[in-house]
């Protein structure tokens, strides 16, 4: 009994009985969603939302915000498969190249917040914006038109594709690689919060910066550090973008980096930042996803797609707080 | 007397226009316990920040085994030896008592990719400490943000105490604690100066300050107004000197009660 | 190593032209592009050869929302611009801004969208297609391909014109059912297809109304092994091909190359020679269908995203 | 010396230099800028982000979100327009009733921020999505497309127009009434932040609502009151809206609330709460208004457009940023 | 005596699984001081945080003026007339000084959409009300944050005290102040007191608490272990009592120095 009371005192698990109370209604009133091919689609919809929200959840429960986070994914897909087209070097140069680019905006993120005391959500919306031009602007520069090129045909674009964009079908059930990276990024995250020392100096640089700094956390890089860990699943998720489409259209992304915060946000992370866990980041993203195509395999009438989101949302934002709430009024 | 510890000459800062010290003079000596008193607003709070790396100073020069220094984090404080207790940054609420505890000290096993807290001794130690300082928390794990606000303030002290390797700096610790509390603290600043530490003791009651401090500093506006050490000072005319007044007994006297 | 860029036909993709504003005529050119859409690259591609070929300096500008469109109008009008081409896809938002426009002596032609309104808000010209025309015309043929439960996917929520489409399809088809999707996110199309494709069984044929969605609903055609065929709205490079492959069975093609190009032109024109194309009636750009009969011709175009 | 000192290290000092910065700037590159015409299209573009952008201030201010905002303006103009084009009533009626259904949103809104003590991202943006949802269904339902129908011909529309959306020109200048209510809603909302008791509970909710709590204010009615704000704001734009262009686009306003969310950040609003004014409001609004229109007076590349805007607001922030750092460093 | 102006029977009241007060019995008279003692996290926080309408309690009875309450809002109980010092919820420290002084009781002149508030008065008394208590901030503008722990907590007894109708409530009060603002603060006390007001003191020092308190309750973990009038206990018993020993003359022994 006290087992199970602490277990129900975890932060996740007003998620995760969140996340079962809308998994059941689906399986309840959609009869499509019945299928573990369903399941694995919305797995795989939710790994990629899930993959960068990890990120985004780890960066909010130290206190900043990443608004460029949904416009980078698509800044690093355009740079590596730009760079290679027009160069024609190996995809893997490309994708290094990529990963260099992104892990410098993610710095420069971070040092702009920490050096000048402007808040993160400005400082990030700036490079949002700049991304954004930058995605169109340049690719219309390279290729003339407004997304990629195919760039399929160049050498290393098969290797990479297994890494970032393979699948295993076993029956009915697609599995996507990137299912299987999220639950490592999400574990990854997990044990850091929970059992490294970094965990700790991120709960503490969100939950008082300032207490943080005076008991000699370094704030400064730490902070820097959830930038960069934003930035490089940014990274990660475009280049499952790029091997899994081969070409990509410049305008893309925006307004992911919403879904993120929304996925954070869900499953339990706290705002204004010292509070959160990865586990339920990752339930978010899943109940984010879920919810999505749930309703599209309810077959309910589209026009009214984003309200039966809202209500969904709500609900489940509702179940992870009462459960909470009932947690904590009994545990102990 | 050994070489100072610490030794400040001249400090003074400022909050942008305000000026919070002026020509400040201080010398930590190992094995010395030095006692900061003065009115609230004095700058008492301000001169330990400065010894602590939050503020740097902006005037006058703080030397640290007498080579000149200018921290720009605490960080730079603590890897010399110096821990301190604020009044107001103690700790992060929303953490768990025993994270709040490690804070910036963590315990780890292993090597870097896969460094690992040793999370059971943190929780055994931590939870011990506080023993030892009479505070039982129900839970170690809880929040510390849901802990009284003298519980907060011991664990405040059981993590500088533990920690303190050269200098420890305690801004009025005993401040929100009970009696019992106020005792084990006045005891571990003798244990601490008697281990060779050079203390920083600030605090409004001159009865403690008397008690342990072996050099009495009296701030007025920023600025020091006695510096003498104990042989030199009664305990009446510290607490003359503090509150302009024996006070105490002069109320006692003013509101008519038998004592 | 293959593939990357063809090194031999990289610059220049229009050739010729006078030099920038050597005519003296400064054209606004306003749409409601949402940033990125391919779509909306070809009309502008159109528009600034033209206004190379004759001279003119082109400022163009786009904001998918209604009233900031109107303010962009409003602020070319400001500018003092010599002749406004613009999109009239939410006619009655634009009255007023078109009429300011016309009110100080500024020529507007419309394009794209507005068939119906362009002159009665006082716009000279009209190049485009009629979206529910081009609609009606998909849904009758893949009427007359069997199509009995036609998918119609939105890819920009409450977009006027892609509404207009899949109203155009359904009077065709009345089986036709509409999908939202995230347009913005090329995976988010894909697996909200799949679902879709897996919840319906009965989908024969999926209509994309953007060249980039078709890929999408390509992905998402393989992963639910459904048997629906694709057509799509518009074409660029990518679509051209699968067409030559049959994976996709055609596209409708409403030359947006010609829309950016005729409206420049026609401006050119009206204000160097008073001239009026079409006579007081629109002119039509399309609807114009690309399959695998006529996509050897077409497909050269594309790679100079002229088509 | 002293005295302008003072005004320097007033909280909208900062965005004021920033927007008299960017504004010689814009004069300077872009030549179609330097008519009073244009000024006055600057002007306008502003108010429409800038009246709402006013109480989202005001929300920000007493610590909670609204991401509603946006996608109201354009639910009240529907609600006016279809109920009235439906049973054929006079204009008048239906503003009323759309003005009360606003409020009810709002206050909605409040009352399940303050209730279930969810936090007000999660609870507006689930109003949002159903608002966004209900605005496309209920339009395709109402009228059969979606957008509304046009209502010009019915009683009530002039006068209405006249309040709403008339425009006065002098000149080459036209005037747009919304200027005027923007300076007015600008206006009492600094003369009830700074002057009023009111003003004082807003910023003690936002900077510590336990203390304000503790010391007697009604924080529940004060933030209730302040979401009912906003959306009466949101009302009033909607109403400009509809009763400027007749028909209203469902799916439009997604996104704008933002644009009022980066208004008042850039005017110098904490996003923690406790922190602002409404003239600062009133200047980031103007800020981005001017910045976006001036980009297209400048006639840069639009694909590069979103890069200009990110380069112009990260400009603005830190001009502020260095003016306010700047005036406390001197002031006394 | 008269009849109690507030009165708790068999309180007890717990934060979720954790139980902070037991069953505790408390009067609180007109003219009279009652004192609460006790160690860290005895729940002395937590009863006045009942009494003053933070948390309600979650058994036993308070009445005020001898009708049964359970407050849901401080409002309720300000509305009654009982003014508050909370010991960590005091101040909101972004505001200015004036603004948090006069929070949720703004002097206000005309009707209500029109309703201003008279700044000018508001900031003269502010400033009066804390010079009296020895306190000259630089500017009654200045952000409360940028004050001194002791000047903060200074503006927060101001503020009771000033608009302290008939119960006057205060957690550790002088915690944080130096002599002369304790002094003036016991004198605040002894004041309200004859001006007919009840009092609840909070404080951990015995020494005050007998200056001024009529009647002594000590908690000890939730549960009262002492209830008795001034009469009945001395000074010594009392500090016994709270300390389970003679603490500081023990102390002094022990640290081994002439005091
Ligand atoms: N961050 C700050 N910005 C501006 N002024 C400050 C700041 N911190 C402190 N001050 C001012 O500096 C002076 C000294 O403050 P300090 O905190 O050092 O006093 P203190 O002696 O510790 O007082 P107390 O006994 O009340 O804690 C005060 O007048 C205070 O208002
Ligand atoms: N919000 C809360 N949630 C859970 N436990 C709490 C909360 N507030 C207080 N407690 C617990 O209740 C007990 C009593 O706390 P309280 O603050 O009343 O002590 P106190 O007597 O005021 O102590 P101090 O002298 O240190 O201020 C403590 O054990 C504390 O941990
Ligand atoms: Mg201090
Ligand atoms: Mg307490």
């Amino acid at each position: 009994m006290r087992r199970t009371l602490r277990l129900l005192a975890r932060p996740e698990a007003g998620a995760l009985a969140a996340a079962v109370v809308i998994f059941v209604f689906f399986l309840a009133v959609a009869p499509s969603f019945r299928s573990l091919a369903a399941f694995c689609t919305v797995l795989y919809q939710s790994s990629t939302i899930g993959i960068v929200a990890v990120g985004v959840g780890l960066l909010m429960i130290g206190g900043e915000f990443d608004l460029s986070a949904g416009v980078i994914t698509i800044s690093a897909g355009l740079v590596n498969s730009m760079f290679c087209w027009y160069f024609g070097v190996n995809m893997w140069v490309g994708a290094a190249l990529s990963l260099l680019f992104c892990l410098a905006v993610g710095f420069l993120n971070g040092w702009l917040v920490m050096r000048t005391g402007i808040p993160s959500f400005l400082v990030t919306l700036g490079t949002f914006f700049v991304l954004q031009g930058a995605n169109l602007g340049v690719t219309k520069l390279v290729t003339g038109s407004v997304s990629s090129r195919d760039v399929s045909a160049i050498d290393g674009f098969d290797s990479l594709r297994t890494v970032f964009a393979s699948s295993t079908t076993a029956g009915a059930a697609t599995i996507w690689i990137t299912v299987l990276w999220w639950v490592l990024f999400a574990g990854v995250a997990g044990w850091t919060l929970q059992l490294t020392r970094i965990g700790n100096w991120i709960y503490a640089v969100g939950g008082s910066a300032g207490s943080a700094r005076a008991v000699g956390v370094p704030v400064v890089r730490t902070k820097i550090g959830l930038f960069m860990v934003v930035s490089f699943l940014g990274w990660f998720v475009g280049m499952h973008l790029l091997y899994r489409f081969n070409t990509l259209q410049a305008g893309n992304g925006v307004g992911n980096e919403f879904l993120y915060i929304i996925a954070a946000v869900v499953g339990g992370t706290l705002l204004t930042g010292g509070f959160g866990n990865a586990s339920g980041v990752a339930i978010g993203a899943f109940i984010f996803g879920m919810t999505s195509l749930g309703i599209v395999y309810a077959g309910w009438d589209p026009n009214w797609f984003k309200a039966f989101l809202g209500v969904m949302l709500l609900l489940a934002v509702l179940v992870n707080t009462y459960v909470r709430r009932l947690s904590a009024g009994k545990a102990a | 007397m050994s070489d100072p510890l610490v030794q400040l000459t001249g400090v003074g800062k400022s909050y942008g226009p305000i000026r919070a010290l002026y020509d400040v003079d201080l010398r930590v000596g190992a094995g010395e316990v030095t006692c900061v008193l003065g009115d609230n607003g004095a700058g008492k709070s301000t001169l330990i920040k400065v010894i602590s790396g939050l503020h740097p100073h902006t005037s006058g020069s703080l030397r640290v085994d007498g080579a000149e220094r200018r921290f720009s984090s605490p960080r730079e404080a603590l890897d010399l030896g110096i821990a301190t207790v604020y009044q107001d940054l103690a700790v992060v609420p929303l953490m768990e008592v025993w994270r709040n505890f490690f804070l910036g000290s963590e315990l780890v096993a292993g090597r870097f990719p896969l460094a690992r807290m040793r999370i059971r001794e943190m929780r055994r130690i931590a939870d011990q400490e506080l023993r030892k300082m009479g505070i039982v928390v129900a839970d170690i794990d809880q929040p510390i943000g849901t802990l009284s606000g003298g519980q907060r303030q011991c664990v405040a002290i059981a993590r500088a105490v533990y920690f303190g390797a050269r200098v420890l700096i305690l801004d009025e610790p005993t401040a929100a604690l009970g009696v019992k509390q106020s005792g084990v603290v006045l005891r571990y600043i003798a244990a601490a100066r008697d281990a060779g530490l050079g203390v920083v003791f600030i605090t409004h009651n001159p009865q403690h300050a008397y008690l342990v401090g072996d050099h009495f500093v009296i701030l007025k506006r920023g600025a020091a107004v006695l510096d003498a050490a104990r042989g030199r000072v009664t305990l009446d005319e510290l607490t003359t000197q503090m509150a302009g007044g024996d006070e105490l007994a002069e109320l006692s006297r003013e509101l008519g009660r038998p004592a | 190593s293959g593939g990357g860029r063809d090194k031999s036909a990289a610059d220049d993709s229009g050739g010729g032209g006078n030099a920038p504003g050597s005519s003296g005529y400064t054209v606004a050119f306003i749409t409601h592009e949402t940033p990125g859409d391919t779509f909306w690259d070809k009309v502008r591609a159109g528009a600034e050869q033209a206004a190379k070929d004759e001279g003119v300096t082109l400022k163009y500008s786009n904001d998918p929302d209604a009233a900031k469109q109107a303010g962009l109008i409003q602020s070319a009008v400001d500018a003092k611009v010599n002749g406004i081409a613009t999109t009239l896809v939410t006619p009655d938002a634009l009255a007023g801004a078109v009429t300011s426009a016309t009110a100080a002596g500024v020529p507007v032609v419309g394009l794209n969208g507005g068939i119906d309104q362009y002159q009665k808000l006082g716009a000279l010209m009209y190049f485009g297609s009629d979206e529910t025309l081009a609609g009606e015309s998909i849904g009758k043929r893949i009427a007359g391909q069997g199509a009995k439960h036609p998918l119609c996917v939105i890819h920009q929520t409450g977009s006027v014109a892609l509404e207009a489409r899949c109203d155009g399809v359904k009077s065709a088809v009345p089986g036709t059912e509409n999908l939202q999707v995230n347009g913005a996110d090329d995976s988010a199309v894909t697996t909200t297809l799949q679902a879709k494709l897996a919840q319906d069984k009965s989908i024969d044929y999926v209509v994309t109304l953007g060249a980039p969605i078709a890929l999408d609903a390509i992905n998402a055609k393989q992963q639910a092994s459904s048997p629906a065929k694709i057509v799509t709205f518009d074409l660029n490079q990518e679509i051209a091909k699968r067409i030559k492959a049959g994976e996709v069975v055609f596209a409708i093609d409403q030359q947006p190359y010609v829309q950016g190009y005729m409206a420049v032109t026609s401006l050119y024109l009206y204000l160097k020679n008073g001239n009026d194309i079409g006579g007081g009636r629109p002119v039509l750009t399309g609807p114009s269908f690309v399959d695998q009969t006529n996509i050897d011709k077409i497909l050269p175009f594309t790679e100079k995203n002229t088509r």
